[in-house]
């Protein structure tokens, strides 16, 4: 009886996570009138669904997994959410980084004179609704809802501007994210509720014993690419493409939220409907570990080559998110750890520096790391975040990006394949490349000729979001443990 | 009738005949005689009709192909061209198509049983009921008008209210002859011949002799139109076929003496009400039996002692809601073309 | 090849009605006037009649209205014939619908020639597109 | 006999039927409106009644005259037809409540009752196609429906929409006769019209010559009717020239008709035996039906006219049924039951978001539409809301029959159709969002206000649109009938 009770709280704490930011959407359209009142209802709304969401972690901890079925079936099949360690650690990003972001846009976009701010806030936040959405699915037909929702939700963040850049971009993110969808990904859910009788994410997977061989195989090169949003190469440009939108949607979406929510895909795919034994089993594997190598070599060796600042960063996000995909390929518990840890160690990290990027373009107008030099001695708090969140990234310690690479590389050992240590350790020394001159330019260059005076540390609201996070890469190091606890059951890796 | 002997002469004559205007029809340039030629073909398909037993289905050709078509087409021809342009394209496929439909059909009709096969299939289900046992269950002696008014009433009720849509698109289409479409809602007076005032028609109304013909003619034929309304039952006819003649005979009338003097006699609001009321009758019959306890158009129940007599007191109403409905559809159909100002 | 001109000669009437009915059907798709178009849909409707009474015929048989205290009477299936009249109907039908559309058509375009009226939307077309460059 | 409920089946046709005369005495239209409005609310009441008599299996017979079977005419009422009907008398409760719209300036001065007899007229054609249960009164219905589409089609306000529609009257006409030719085999093979009893005999027959032919022609006339490629080039125009709401009504309705149809022959008078394992229809259906979806769909991108652009997009979304119905699996049949449903209510909405440009712009043409995102917001999220469905996207109608339909592909083991599918629904999103951009991206020509379309248009749009995301997350009530409806098919066929 307890446990009814106890269960049914939960599915009531789920229900409001979700419809919190749905309710603030709403809030905000109603609310566009008043700037002022609008932006602090989104910081309320933000920190009651990141408070929701953080009700979970003790229930999930204690091994419960609640859920919440929903009202409504697609095709037949109902509509679940269930919460498991994976899931509520995407979701715990989501959802809190969305209030840094948040008080980071209000900031932003006043100091650009942002045009449709009421669109852009509501969009967002039925973005982190449907991202939610994604972590907490608890079937493979619930994340395709929610995973094609929120590429929907983002399209007009992505064309914010309006400007035929922004269209011609929007039609890129669109027209990757929603063809790599339909064509691949659906048809490999499709194809697995074809083979199996349930879709529902199941620990130890579903598809053992129902295909194999080369079957399996494109089944998992299905799945992989279909998830767009993950960035697999070929199918990565929609991300630089987005790079269009306004920093805070870069910061938050195309660091965190969008990205993340494709290699949440991939891993809770692999863990949960392959299983990585099955996925250890004959190599099944071995093509996606391939592809993802070479995404995170080509995208950090193309991320040297850009000036722009964001799109560096874009390039970097690519190579990034392939660890975890590689992670996933390993198929083994400890790579597996490694990539649950990198979705919020590389989160914490590369949304500071999107941060920074936004900062910089805010106060100084400036886009392209060329045009960086000597700013670090005008805004030292800005880049030293940036120097922070950049080791972070490159996996030194003693911050957060430490754990997950380490636990990635333990894992390449465990798998044999040696390779694959090497081409850690190889993206390691590429973003030690591609991040660090800039750190460099940035304080050591002199500052050019005519840079006017009035340019100085962002403004607090922007300044406070950037401290916040780039704090975060550092105390996560040595709170990296409580994750691990967290993820440890969804690993196979016991309490 | 002929007998064995003669039947197929006369019927392969009347066919070789067909053929040969349905390929004028084809080449012919000059629309008006393809009109006159298409009124010919039906006439003499009403012939072969004949020839094959469906006298009444000849009856309806022949008033309807022969008659009402062929007013229609010349009505067209007036307010459009007479002159077919030279046609130089799209024979190849056309020919094509039609070779290969053509032959498929002819693959099909020889395996189907010999003409005139008395072991048909289609002689040995369904009908042989309606011939036996209609007497008996209807009462009147033409099994045509028992099927089309009882048994398959409902159809006819459909067929009714097909020529009701034909009126509503005439109507809405050439604006039923009050009011001319989109440019200048005005009455169309103005300017412009009427199809009733083409030359032939004019020629018409100047000759003395065809205006006391004619004059003379018109209540006959009016009266020849109940006598086929009212004999349906005994005879080829019923309410579509009077409706038609009915309607023919005041249609020769506005030739005769103008389109105004029949509008002035029957204005459009009494077409229009016409026609609904003549399908109201049908389907007010069909709901009345509801009424009374049975189904939709089930007459019998109209006289609970005697079935047949209810019967045939439904079958003279619905024919008689037919021929109301036909004959006003026929006038707002005239109407609407004679109304049309030439361009 | 005695056993096919056997079939074709019991079954000359069907062929016959073939005919005329492919004949119709020509007209009604190669002919580009419109008037003319509809005098073909309706020769292969009236062909089509054709078709179903001769179904009906039973040889020796006579029109199917009953003569009473006769037995040794055939008659022809009254079914086709009924269905036949409806067919008769639905085609004037669509034939007045047909002519008045070539009424209007005609008001419309100035004529009835399938040719000259694309002619004239295409020109008109293109005509569009001209002016939408020039702004 | 007596009680009402037992008439029902006729109702459902013979209310429209009488209404439709009625016009002609009420004539004024605020009478006519409310009237014809009442008629079609009446009719939507009767098919929900009717599919709840017959979804535990039961089927409805009545039979007119009070003759039986073989002798009279019979209404037959199963899952299958019950389906269809809720959905054309649905939509027409939704559409004709909108009345003529801009089509008025072409209706002669106090002739709009008219119009809504036509409306009517058409309507009883689609319901007494579907009911009834005697192949030659579908003839007769058939007609009906589409001479009165055809008066309907010439009202749009461009003079080609006359010519849309005399072509569709001859190409409609031809249909129509085929079938009556097909019919007229089956007929002399069988001897009967009735259907139970003609599909028992046909079983009995096997497949003879004349079965053979009156299949073709059977066939070919639906196809016509229902637009299958490459039978499919009256469409466009008769779809783009006519009044939107037309369009709106035909577009979600009389394909769907037409499709029924094909199931029907198919399947419950020919039987599925002999029309996929002796003749092979399969054999041609499937790749004409892959060829119309990508056809359509690549036409549809390549449109300047918004209405021009919904109708290839038509072409296309009537491939995927015939593609469910080639699998020749209960699946496949459910599949494209299932997209009648969500075609009609997403196509409808498109079309009256399309009624309602015009009332604001006078016309459809894309230009027209640049900017119309911030002018008719309310509009215009209508219309991205059925353009996502169109697309499958998950939440909407059109996924739930994407997922219907791969899943008969698969499980027929066709994974490159169900690829192809997809592929498809690609080039949908592409016509889509070109329409989207224009709307949302563009900056007009002339500057405008803001202005929505009064309510009697924006309610019934936002009604469809509505339905199109409420059915794709509730997607169990047509999912299950359908699959209801396609088991009957399968396992009692008629």
């Amino acid at each position: 009886m307890d446990i009814e009770m106890g269960l049914d709280a939960h599915a009531t704490i789920i229900f409001w996570s979700m419809i919190l930011p749905l309710i603030g959407a709403v809030g905000v359209v109603a609310l566009g009138r008043w700037p002022n009142l609008r932006d602090s209802w989104t910081i309320v709304v933000g920190i009651s669904t990141f408070t929701c969401v953080t009700r979970l972690i003790e229930p999930v901890m204690a091994g419960a997994r609640p859920s919440l079925a929903l009202p409504g079936n697609m095709a037949g099949l109902g509509l679940a959410l269930e919460v498991e360690p994976l899931g509520l650690l995407f979701g715990l990003v989501a959802s809190g980084l969305w209030i840094l972001t948040s008080l980071y846009g209000f900031g932003y976009m006043r100091g650009h004179e942002e045009v449709n701010q009421t669109r852009f806030f509501t969009c967002f936040a039925l973005a982190i609704s449907a991202a939610l959405g994604i972590a907490f699915a608890g079937d493979l037909i619930t994340l395709f809802l929610f995973y094609e929702l929120l590429t929907f939700s983002t399209f007009p963040l992505v064309t914010h501007a309006g400007t035929e850049a922004a269209i011609r971009a929007g039609r890129l993110y669109l027209g990757i994210l929603v063809s790599t969808s339909v064509l691949f990904l659906l048809l490999a859910i499709l194809w697995t509720a074809n083979l199996s009788d349930t879709l529902r994410f199941t620990p130890g997977g579903i598809l053992d014993g129902k295909i194999a061989g080369a079957s399996a195989g494109l089944l998992l090169l299905l799945f992989s690419y279909g998830v767009g949003k993950a960035a697999l190469m070929p199918f990565h440009r929609w991300l630089p493409a987005a790079m269009v939108a306004p920093t805070p949607v870069s910061a938050l979406l195309h660091a965190v939220a969008v990205v993340k929510a494709g290699v949440f895909t991939v891993l809770k795919i692999s863990i949960y409907i392959f299983g990585i034994d099955f996925l250890a089993k004959d190599g099944l594997s071995d093509i996606l570990m391939g592809i993802a190598a070479i995404t995170i070599l080509a995208a950090s060796i193309r991320a040297l080559s850009l000036d722009n600042l964001k799109a560096r960063l874009a390039y970097s996000t690519i190579s990034q998110l392939s660890y975890i995909v590689l992670g996933a390929a390993l198929a083994n518990s400890a790579a597996a750890m490694g990539a649950g840890l990198h979705i919020l160690m590389h989160a914490l990290g590369k949304i500071t520096l999107f941060f920074v990027a936004g900062a910089v373009m805010v106060v100084a107008h400036k886009t392209e790391v060329s045009q960086l030099d000597g700013l670090g001695r005008r805004m030292p708090i800005t880049f030293g975040a940036f120097c922070i969140a950049s080791f972070s990234i490159i996996g030194l310690p003693p911050f957060g990006g430490a754990w997950s690479k380490w636990y990635l590389v333990t894992g390449a050992f465990d798998a044999d394949q040696p390779w694959m240590v090497v081409v850690f350790m190889l993206s390691s020394l590429l973003s030690i490349a591609y991040l660090m001159p800039i750190v460099v330019r940035a304080f050591f260059r002199p500052l050019p000729e005519g840079v006017p005076d009035g340019i100085n540390e962002a403004p607090l609201l922007i300044l406070l979001p950037i401290c916040a996070t780039a704090l975060g890469c550092f105390v996560i190091f040595f709170y990296a443990d409580s994750v691990y606890r967290l993820l440890a059951p969804a690993m196979g890796l016991g309490g | 009738m002929g007998g064995e002997f003669t039947g197929p002469f006369v019927e392969m004559l009347l066919f070789i005949f067909m053929i040969g205007m349905a390929l004028y029809i084809a080449r012919m340039r000059s629309l008006f005689t393809a009109a006159m030629l298409f009124g010919i073909f039906s006439l003499l398909s009403a012939g072969m009709l004949t020839l094959m037993d469906a006298v009444d289905v000849a009856f309806t050709e022949a008033a309807v192909g022969a008659g009402i078509s062929t007013v229609l087409f010349l009505g067209a021809l007036g307010l459009t061209t007479s002159e077919e342009a030279p046609d130089s394209k799209h024979g190849w496929t056309a020919l094509l198509i039609v070779t290969a439909t053509g032959l498929l059909l002819a693959y099909a009709a020889l395996d189907m049983p010999a003409y005139g096969d008395p072991n048909a299939p289609i002689q040995l289900h369904v009908a042989p009921h309606y011939l036996k046992d209609s007497e008996q269950e209807v009462g009147i002696p033409n099994v045509v008008t028992s099927v089309l008014a009882s048994y398959r009433g409902y159809d006819t009720f459909g067929e009714t209210t097909v020529v009701l849509t034909a009126a509503v698109g005439a109507i809405l289409l050439l604006g039923g002859g009050v009011g001319r479409v989109g440019a200048g809602k005005g009455r169309d007076d103005e300017g412009g011949r009427r199809m009733s005032d083409t030359p032939i028609k004019m020629r018409v109304r100047e000759t003395v002799i065809l205006r006391v013909v004619g004059k003379a003619l018109v209540p006959f034929i009016l009266l020849f139109a109940l006598y086929v309304q009212f004999h349906g039952d005994y005879g080829p006819g019923g309410g579509f076929q009077a409706g038609v003649i009915f309607a023919a005979g005041l249609i020769l009338h506005a030739l005769i003496f103008g389109l105004d003097a029949l509008r002035r006699a029957i204005p459009q609001v009494v077409v229009e009400i016409g026609i609904a009321a003549g399908a109201l009758i049908y389907g007010g019959v069909g709901v009345a039996s509801m009424v009374l306890g049975g189904e939709f158009l089930h007459y019998g129940v109209f006289d609970r002692h005697n079935p047949a007599h209810g019967q045939h007191l439904g079958i003279l109403l619905v024919e008689f809601g037919v021929g109301i409905t036909v004959t006003f559809v026929m006038v707002a159909i005239f109407y609407a073309f004679a109304g049309r100002s030439r361009q | 090849m005695t056993s096919l001109a056997n079939q074709i000669l019991s079954h000359w009437n069907y062929l016959a009605v073939i005919t005329l009915m492919m004949i119709g059907l020509y007209i009604a798709i190669s002919r580009g006037n419109l008037v003319k178009k509809v005098m073909g849909m309706s020769v292969f409707q009236t062909s089509v009649i054709l078709l179903y009474v001769s179904m009906a015929k039973v040889t020796g048989g006579t029109a199917p209205i009953l003569i009473e205290g006769r037995d040794d009477i055939i008659y022809s299936n009254p079914l086709p014939h009924v269905l036949m009249l409806t067919a008769i109907v639905v085609g004037v039908a669509t034939t007045a619908l047909g002519l008045a559309l070539i009424v209007r058509i005609n008001e419309a375009y100035g004529t009835v020639e399938e040719d000259e009226i694309v002619a004239m939307d295409r020109a008109e077309d293109e005509r569009d597109l001209r002016s939408e460059d020039a702004s | 006999m007596s009680d009402l409920a037992s008439h029902l089946p006729v109702l459902q046709v013979l209310i429209p039927l009488l209404a439709a005369p009625l016009c002609f005495l009420l004539r004024k239209e605020a009478i006519v409106l409310p009237f014809t409005i009442a008629v079609s609310f009446a009719c939507f009441a009767i098919s929900m009644n009717l599919l709840s008599q017959v979804l535990g299996g039961d089927i409805l017979v009545y039979e007119f005259g009070g003759w039986s079977r073989p002798y009279g005419i019979e209404y037959r009422v199963d899952i299958l037809n019950a389906f269809v009907l809720v959905v054309v008398s649905g939509i027409a409760a939704v559409v004709f409540a909108v009345g003529p719209g801009q089509a008025r300036r072409v209706i002669p001065e106090g002739r709009e009752y008219l119009f809504y007899s036509a409306a009517l007229l058409c309507l009883t054609g689609l319901l007494g196609v579907t009911i009834t249960g005697d192949v030659f009164n579908i003839f007769v219905f058939l007609e009906i429906s589409s001479l009165s589409s055809y008066i309907l089609i010439a009202l749009g306000l461009n003079r080609r929409a006359l010519m849309a529609a005399f072509s569709y009257l001859i190409m409609g006409t031809i249909g129509a006769t085929f079938l009556l030719i097909g019919i007229g085999f089956m007929y002399q093979a069988t001897g009967t019209l009735n259907m139970v009893d003609m599909a028992h005999r046909i079983q009995v027959l096997g497949p003879t010559k004349g079965v053979l032919v009156a299949l073709a022609f059977v066939m070919v006339g639906i196809s016509i009717k229902l637009a299958v490629f490459p039978l499919h080039h009256w469409l466009p125009n008769a779809y783009s020239y006519a009044p939107p709401l037309v369009s709106a009504f035909l577009a979600s309705t009389a394909t769907k008709v037409a499709y029924y149809l094909l199931i029907r022959f198919t399947f419950g008078l020919f039987g599925a035996a002999l029309v996929f394992e002796t003749v092979g229809i399969d054999r041609l259906l499937l790749p004409l039906s892959i060829i119309a979806m990508f056809v359509g769909s690549i036409a549809a991108i390549y449109q300047t006219e918004f209405k021009r652009l919904l109708a290839y997009s038509s072409i296309a979304q009537i491939g995927y049924m015939t593609l469910g119905l080639s699998f020749a699996t209960q699946a496949g049949v459910s599949a494209g039951l299932i997209h009648v449903f969500n075609h009609a209510l997403m196509k409808g909405a498109l079309f009256l978001v399309a009624a309602c440009v015009t009332w604001r712009m006078g016309g459809t043409n894309l230009d027209v539409m640049k900017g119309l995102g911030q002018r008719m917001p309310f509009t215009m999220a209508a219309m991205v809301v059925a353009g996502l469905a169109l697309v499958g996207v998950p939440g909407t109608v059109g996924f739930v029959s994407k997922w219907a339909l791969v899943s008969a592909a698969l499980e027929v083991d066709a994974l490159w159709i169900a690829f192809l599918i997809m592929a498809s629904s690609i080039l949908a999103l592409v016509y889509v969002w070109k329409v989207v951009e224009i709307a949302y991206f563009q900056t007009p020509e002339v500057e405008l206000e803001r202005r929505e379309p009064p309510l009697r248009l924006l309610i019934p749009t936002w009604i469809l649109a509505g339905a199109a995301i409420y059915f794709g997350i509730f997607s169990s009530y047509a999912v299950d009938v359908a699959e209801l409806a396609a088991q009957q098919v399968f396992m009692v066929g008629l």
